[in-house]
């Protein structure tokens, strides 16, 4: 049923108890042209791209759990496309886009608030990088200012201006970045899938792969035997775990992050702000609440869940950045299970299998590309060819030298 | 007035009254009250409005699960914003402010959403504000974001102080209730190292409520008679206000104390909160139970409450909550609180209850309708009475309070936080802590047991049961009798049929059943998903009312058992906790600890400007009189030291002592050049990779002996560098004889560089520093004048004759002193950072503005240093890669504008001249860019693809963000002495 | 595991002590194995959910790096081994 | 010429001439404390530490395995450099880290409370006994931490960090009223 002000209206006035379910639970069928497995974000933008802009029919998502139980449900909601280097600018900024036209496209308001993201420098070092990266956004044609200290103060009173220990000397801003409604996200493109035929599985594990000669012919599940004739995997968090089941290996480590959520605030911070002193960002829910987080506790972990050291340390830097945040009390912390990649950079693959593809390795910046990188995973699906925009997130550029590393980190998954 | 002070009784002190503000006016309590007790026996049953729809609320608690009583406490600066009522310790002065709500309390033009309430169902932001387009972002999202919240943060600087503290015990128990006072008791008297920690500022819990006789004894005096105890016990430490709220690996607790959130004025010396991390080996849950809501229209309305919370008012604080109280339960808890009302002379205006076979024992000439209803409330601002209905008839009582219960769920939040799913009791209708191991084991109330003398034997038994594990020997111990229980038990009773208006689930957020229906209705009846369509459970309470009901309910609708919906995910903070509790002491100047260089003071004493370098503070120039800017003085310092002599302080360096038989070798492996045949008395810049082939740091090792190097390296890489070296030797060549440590903060250096720095350099030192003697890379310990030991290095970053000095720090000031001295009469000047980058970018010198992480060798112009005959270093065999070998990589190269008064900054793009500016047409980046004061324009490092073969070539800096494009001529990096016959002079 | 560590030579620490590098089941090959391996040595990661090698440097006390085997899901730790002491033991 | 070259202690502006009244809570700080970092070579540790064990004249401090710190409260820099190597010989590496090291001394019956604020080690009498030293976190500064008494500990930081550690231990005993001042 479209949502539409007349069908508002109408249901309001009967109750609202003639709303249909937005998605149907169906049996899985023995065979589908396309697979994929993971009900994130991902995986539901994926097999929507795959129909409505591919025109592909016979599609299944896979999901172990709930629809959206993954990372789509658990991280900071930010979205933006200030990247530094080619090969991922390009591929962010045409995420953005997406994003611009979300509501209207899936029918669904994912509630994309473009507040304005704003990246704080504290030295020469860090303003030469911020006006590398600004230059590099402005090359693809994206808007990107540099604050200085007396605009950023005119813009965020509230910042540590006069007792942080890493003075705050200016900003990088994107406009046009913000954040959405995250499970909002997912449940959109579950629900647009859905009215065009995609079958979305829910409590489906996929415990195995089955090959035969040399390409994939379905996948074992907790429902049973499924067969395909493409399989692509958008399974973030668990990327490594599924991929062993087609023996590929994988440039992937599993991390745990932290996010945060403060009790509901009457509005106070409007913009997406991050430290640059350490990795603190944070911004305000429409609900009120602050939301925010920083680094990744730092080991391999697939438990949902972190530490507190880093706990503290998200705080330290939160009350040096705002300290006007010193009294407001934190509600809830919850994990995310990141798939980090060797380059911090994500991965939109073929794979040595020829017809398995690959989504993964989005490290702690997945939620961002959630539409582009359905939209070019469902274009490799489709055509057998990288989008243009996504030719670089290749599964083998490590091995051939091309990494794609913002930070310049090297291959460290948690210095990412 | 309805709620008002009992004449007598309570923990109250009466002769101690407390005036305090709620909305400015002027209201009396008395110590020993919550903020909430004494607005009830000032009869202010409304205290908040809900989330979306504004409705007017009252106290529901008398407990940390509190939806409706938040309030903001304290002014400007010292507010705290929705803080609960129930918990907030009174405190003479004490200034509350309610929410939510404008202009007043009663009168909040935001309630308009309740009539609207039929378009605000579940996920209606979804379905909405979409048409037409534009409008979102211009028009419905700006309302949506300035409706949210309740509290105002006022987002300035807190005047006051946090910190941390370590703990460690043997056990801790979590929660000085009953269970919890006994298991304390006998671990402490077997000797083990306790914590009992309580959230409440009086500990006892439930037995400060209870009018039960223990041992003979009202509850509370036995309460405080184990505590004298356990005061005496020097291995028991008790800690009040102290709320802990989570558990993590390995069992370590986080735990908050509020040390003066109930003063007036806190003490300067003392912080106001204070985050314990408790390493307990044991832990002992006894947190007790939580009493369960009822579901039923008009639920909501102020003076509806939670039955125990009655009572507690009445026991606790001597308060009635009304004159004439209505009782819906569907167990015995509903009896036990008419009994508490009844002692009290309170009237009891019916007791309703749920079951139809009770045989629970009401007080006298009560009232008691069986297998009854409440249906709706009656009341604006507070209730004034009830309709019930039985068997399809209905009636309405009038009352001016309700008291609910609908049954207890235990508290445990913290066992549930690490993974562990909660599991379902069908005899008990509740959830039960699952069994997560020996690390925490659950006792009490919290595991299930409502029998106040069971509770007392669990907790003495649990603790026996730890004493013994952890191979102590428990005392014996004879427990206490207990006369006058009441059976608690109850019938699960997930929603009272009939209802007549909205019949809220979660308080806060106003979710009522319907908003549930239509979760599931819509495909969202997967807890999870019905949680986050509706948002039951998001509330600052985090569903602790909430979320059994909801999942009840979503059982119910779907004829289901609840264990088959299970609960949400139990995450910390089992409480709310401010971020400075979090912080401690770490924040502002202090987030991160100063290192001080040994030449601070002598820079300061010449006028350094500092600028933070990682942790160091670092002059970044000397400002002298007359000069206004930077660039003033930055310019003086590089043409002095081009011209004359400057010293700069590079102590900040790292640096490391390297011995043993293998040091070379360890070295050679280490660096991508050579270090097997550095001869002793030589230094030899370095060049180290990642193994993935890009440079990770660059520095200068010297040969003090055959055995004995000394290297330096990046300040900003310094711990990195020293951390690879230690893995290097110790994982991946443990048989290597090498051993190093760090000399870094032992040497004051200073690099004393300029055409006359000899003159300067050997007018300190005994030995011979001609260029002979000394040539460049020299390396050696020298003899100051006067005997002190030091080490001299000619090396130079500048490009001119240079020497670096390293004397031990604590001379290190005396000695630049002395060099300044020496200097005068050769013009020297101190110069800082800002010059040091100028003079090493006019040499092509890079640093990690070059090299970022991405660069090789090659990239840099250092191609032909890496090793090919070295059958092994660290970085080798990645950086034969075809893409760090292409030819279209960038490579680093020179640039100076085609107009030598044009700028150009680090950061700007490249670009071919005439090419559109785009990401396909980016030719490179400009990595360091400045002044030049001795060739007179700009000059800058860069990286341009195949950029050493395009020398003479134009390009265009391209800087869009500060908007100049400026067009610049590639030239090699080495604009200064490219001979090096300044270096070698 | 990841609140506490206990370092075979300081004792039980906490985390905040400690920095984290990776996988330490990844041994360097020899300067002569073949691209695939070196590749591999530097990018490719088991990544099991379950019991886990891992290099953890005691960066605040003693500084050795030393081999953390734990679970990646319950955080349970199995044994903490010194870094050359596991290394000398895998190159056997 | 010859110069004769002042020393500065590194916490010289940080501590009073006039120390005031001491507390019972002190935090006491010596001139110059001769301190040697030892690293035994390859195989020697057990020789060098019982070497160092048997030499009675110097304070011992355990940094890692085959390395410590070695302290002399009578002795100059050199003559413990020297001594060192006379009694190690070719059995040890030694760096001089007189300058490059800071001691300062705890005491008091509040000692273990002010500490806990920093140091996440249980500290309790029977678990951290007289004579146990070791590196550990304070706050977010690494330091050689001893307990060398009763209710003494002493507390070895590097130079650059003195300061910022002299500064913390100060807002740990705050509430005890801790006294501070260079050793009489």
């Amino acid at each position: 049923m479209r949502y539409s002000a007349f069908s508002i209206v109408k249901n309001a006035l009967t109750g609202n108890v003639n709303w249909k379910p937005a998605w149907r639970q169906p049996e899985p069928k023995p065979f589908y042209d396309i697979i994929i497995v993971g009900g994130g974000g991902h995986g539901l933008a994926t097999a929507y791209y795959l129909a409505k802009e591919f025109g592909l029919k016979n599609i299944a998502v896979l999901e172990k759990g709930y629809l959206g139980s993954g990372n789509v449900g658990r991280n900071t909601t930010i979205v933006r496309s200030n990247y530094m280097l080619p090969g991922n600018e390009p591929f962010y900024e045409f995420s953005m886009k997406l994003w611009e036209g979300m509501e209207q496209d899936l029918n669904y308001n994912a509630m994309l608030s473009q507040r304005g993201i704003i990246n704080l420098y504290h030295n020469d070092g860090q303003r030469d990088a911020y006006i590398r990266r600004g230059n590099a956004m402005w090359m693809e044609g994206v808007p990107a200012e540099l604050l200085d200290r007396a605009a950023l103060k005119k813009m965020l009173p509230f910042l540590n201006f006069d007792h942080a220990r890493f003075p705050i000397m200016g900003g990088l801003l994107q406009k046009r970045g913000g954040t959405a409604r995250h499970d909002a996200v997912a449940w959109g493109y579950a629900r647009a899938a859905d009215r065009l035929g995609v079958y979305l599985l829910q409590n489906c594990e996929v415990t195995g792969i089955r090959r035969e000669n040399g390409v994939v012919t379905g996948v074992e599940t907790s429902r049973g035997f499924i067969g395909c004739s493409k399989l692509g995997l958008a399974a973030a968090g668990n990327t490594s775990r599924v991929g062993q089941m087609a023996d590929l290996k994988l440039p992937i480590e599993s991390h745990v992050l932290q996010a945060f959520v403060t009790e509901g605030l009457k509005p106070a911070i409007d913009h997406v702000i991050t430290y640059g002193a350490g990795h603190f960002y944070i911004s305000q829910s429409d609900k009120g609440g602050l939301v925010f987080g920083a680094e990744i506790d730092g080991y391999n972990s697939y438990a949902q869940r972190g530490n507190l050291a880093t706990v503290e340390h998200v705080m330290e830097e939160g009350v040096t950045m705002i300290p006007g945040l010193s009294r407001v009390r934190v509600l809830r912390s919850w994990g995310g299970v990141m798939d980090m990649s060797m380059d911090g950079s994500p991965i939109i693959s073929h794979t040595p299998i020829d017809n398995l593809y690959l989504n993964c390795g989005w490290c702690y910046g997945g939620f961002k590309a959630t539409p582009a990188s359905g939209w070019c995973f469902a274009h490799l699906i489709a055509k057998n060819e990288s989008h243009p925009v996504a030719r670089f997130l290749r599964l083998d550029r490590f091995e051939r030298g091309y990494p794609i590393d913002e930070h310049g980190a090297g291959p460290q998954p948690n210095l990412h | 007035m309805t709620a008002y002070r009992l004449s007598a009784g309570g923990l109250v002190d009466r002769t101690n009254r407390m005036d305090f503000k709620f909305d400015g006016r002027t209201m009396s309590g008395l110590s020993g009250d919550t903020l909430a007790s004494a607005l009830l026996a000032n009869d202010q049953l409304l205290v908040g409005r809900s989330f979306k729809y504004h409705r007017p609320r009252g106290i529901v608690t008398a407990g940390p699960s509190e939806p409706n009583a938040l309030v903001t406490i304290g002014q400007g600066s010292r507010s705290d914003p929705n803080t609960k009522a129930t918990v907030a310790e009174l405190y003479a002065g004490l200034d509350a402010r309610s929410q939510n709500r404008w202009p007043s309390l009663k009168h909040d033009v935001g309630a308009l959403n309740n009539l609207l309430s039929p378009f605000l169902s579940a996920g209606f932001y979804y379905k909405t504000f979409m048409w037409p387009a534009a409008f979102w972002e211009k028009v419905y999202e700006p309302i949506i974001r300035r409706a949210a919240g309740l509290g105002r943060a006022v987002l300035e600087r807190d005047p006051e102080t946090y910190e941390k503290v370590w703990a460690h015990c043997d056990l801790l128990v979590v929660g000085a209730g009953p269970t919890g006072l006994m298991a304390a008791r006998t671990a402490g008297r077997a000797g083990l190292r306790v914590i009992l920690a309580d959230e409440d500022f009086r500990p006892g819990g439930s037995l400060l409520s209870e009018t039960v006789e223990i041992d003979g004894m009202p509850a509370p005096a036995f309460a405080e008679t184990l505590l004298a105890e356990l005061r005496s016990l020097p291995n028991v430490t008790i800690m009040p206000r102290t709320t802990v709220f989570g558990w993590y690996d390995d069992n370590v607790f986080g735990a908050v104390e509020r040390v003066q959130k109930h003063v007036a004025q806190p003490q300067a010396k003392l912080p106001v909160e204070r985050l314990w991390r408790i390493v307990a080996k044991r832990a002992l849950l006894a947190t007790g139970a939580e009493e369960r809501p009822l579901v039923f229209g008009g639920n909501d309305r102020p003076g509806v409450m939670m039955a125990s919370a009655v009572s507690t008012y009445a026991n606790r604080f001597g308060v009635a909550s009304g004159k004439s109280v209505a009782i819906f339960t569907n167990g015995g808890t509903g009896y036990r609180t008419a009994a508490d009302l009844a002692a009290q002379g309170i009237e009891i205006a019916v007791i309703i209850d749920s079951r139809a076979d009770a045989d629970d024992v009401a007080p006298t000439g009560t009232r008691v309708i069986r297998s009854g209803s409440v249906t709706d409330t009656k009341g604006k601002h507070r209730v004034s009475g009830i309709v019930v209905e039985r068997s399809g008839f209905e009636d309405t009582i009038a009352c001016d309070a309700v008291a609910m219960s609908g049954g207890w769920n235990p508290v445990i939040h913290l066992a549930c936080q690490r993974g562990a799913k909660a599991v379902w009791s069908p005899e008990l209708n509740s959830f039960l802590a699952p069994d997560v191991g020996n690390g925490l084991a659950v006792a009490g109330a919290a595991a299930g047991i409502y029998s106040l003398a069971a509770c007392l034997s669990d907790g003495a038994g649990k603790a026996a049961a730890i004493i013994a594990d952890l191979g102590f020997s428990a005392v014996s111990d004879v427990l206490p009798s207990v006369s006058g229980e009441i059976d608690p038990s109850f019938t699960a009773l997930w929603y009272a049929p009939g209802a007549k208006a909205k019949a809220f689930v979660d308080f806060q957020n106003d979710v009522h059943v319907k908003d549930l229906g239509l979760a599931l209705r819509e495909g969202f009846g997967h807890v999870e998903h019905a949680k986050r369509y509706t948002t039951n459970g998001m509330a600052t309470d985090q569903g602790k009312l909430s979320g059994i009901n909801a999942t009840g309910l979503l059982a119910a609708m779907q004829g289901i058992s609840p264990a088959d919906v299970g609960t949400t995910t139990f995450r910390p903070f089992y409480t709310p906790v401010a971020f400075g509790a979090l912080a401690g002491t770490s924040r502002d100047e202090h987030a991160a600890p100063v290192r001080k260089s040994p030449l601070y003071n002598w820079a300061q004493k010449n006028g350094a400007v500092f600028v933070d370098s990682g942790l160091w503070y670092r002059p970044a120039w000397f400002a002298r009189d007359g000069e206004r800017t930077w660039r003033q003085s930055t310019d003086r310092e590089v043409l002095n030291v081009r011209q004359n002599v400057g010293i700069c302080d590079v102590s900040t360096l790292g640096k490391i002592e390297i011995f043993g038989r293998d040091a070379a070798e360890f070295l050679n492996r280490l660096y991508c050049n050579a270090f097997l045949k550095l001869p002793v008395g030589k230094a030899r810049y370095g060049l180290m990779l990642r193994e993935d082939g890009m440079v990770y740091d660059d520095g200068t090792t010297s040969r003090l002996s055959s055995e004995h190097f000394f290297m330096t390296t990046t300040t900003a890489l310094a711990g990195g560098v020293m951390s690879h070296m230690e893995y290097c030797a110790q994982v991946l060549w443990p048989d290597l004889k090498v051993r190093f440590c760090s000399s870094t903060d032992q040497w004051a250096q200073m690099a004393i560089a300029g055409p006359k720095a000899r003159h300067v350099v050997q007018a300190l030192v005994e030995d011979d520093v001609s260029d002979a003697a000394f040539p460049f890379l020299a390396a050696q310990a020298v003899t100051l004048k006067g005997g002190l030991k030091g080490r001299l290095f000619r090396i130079s970053f500048s490009g001119e004759l240079a020497y670096e000095l390293a004397v031990p720090a604590w001379f290190g000031e005396a000695v630049a002193d002395a060099a300044m001295e020496e200097g005068r009469a050769h013009g020297i000047c101190a110069y800082g950072l800002e010059a040091l980058n100028v003079l090493r970018l006019e040499k092509g010198h890079v640093t990690h503005a070059e090299f970022d992480g991405r660069v090789t060798p090659d990239d840099a112009g250092f191609g032909r240093m890496v090793s090919a005959q070295k059958s092994d270093f660290i970085g080798k065999r990645l950086s034969t890669r075809y893409g760090l070998t292409a030819a279209d990589r960038m490579q680093m190269v020179g640039l100076k504008p085609v107009e030598a008064d044009k700028t150009f900054r680090a950061g700007a793009h490249l670009l071919r001249e005439g090419a559109k500016p785009s990401t396909l047409n980016d030719q490179g980046y400009v990595s360091s860019a400045g002044f030049s004061p001795t060739l007179g324009h700009d000059i800058a490092l860069a990286f341009l693809k195949s950029g050493r073969e395009r020398y003479g070539e134009r390009v265009v800096v391209w800087d869009k963000l500060g908007g100049t494009e400026t067009v610049a001529e590639v030239c090699h990096p080495v604009f200064v002495d490219p001979g090096n016959a300044k270096l070698n002079s | 595991m990841a609140s506490l560590i206990s370092c075979p030579h300081c004792g039980t620490r906490p985390k905040e002590e400690f920095s984290i590098r990776g996988d330490a089941s990844v041994l360097r090959p020899d300067p002569e194995a073949s691209d695939e391996a070196w590749n591999d040595y530097v990018h490719i990661r088991a990544n099991p959910r379950g019991r886990y090698r891992e290099h953890w440097q005691h960066v605040a006390g003693c500084r050795r790096w030393l081999v953390v085997e734990r679970d990646t899901m319950t955080h349970e730790v199995y044994s903490v081994t010194d870094g050359a002491v596991a290394a000398r033991e895998a190159a056997r | 010429m010859s110069k004769t070259y002042i020393s500065r202690h590194p916490l010289e502006s940080r501590i009073p001439a006039d120390p005031g009244i001491r507390a019972v809570d002190h935090l006491e700080v010596p001139q110059r404390v001769a301190i040697a970092t030892v690293m035994a070579a390859e195989g020697g540790d057990a020789f060098v530490a019982a070497a160092l064990a048997a030499a009675g004249d110097l304070s011992l401090r355990f940094v890692a395995p085959g390395e410590w710190l070695a302290l002399s409260q009578l002795d100059t820099p050199e003559i413990l450099q020297r001594n060192l190597s006379l009694l190690l010989a070719e059995a040890a590496h030694i760096v001089d880290q007189s300058d490059g090291r800071v001691l300062l001394r705890l005491s008091g019956p509040n000692v273990r409370r002010i500490l806990a604020k920093g140091i996440a080690t249980d500290l309790h009498p029977n678990v951290f006994e007289v004579g146990t030293s070791s590196n550990v976190l304070c706050g977010h500064i690494s330091v050689n931490l001893a307990r060398t008494g009763e209710n003494e500990f002493e507390v070895i930081v590097m130079r650059s960090f003195a300061e910022s550690l002299f500064d913390d231990l100060k807002t740990m005993g705050r509430e005890f009223d801790l006294s501070v001042g260079f050793s009489t």
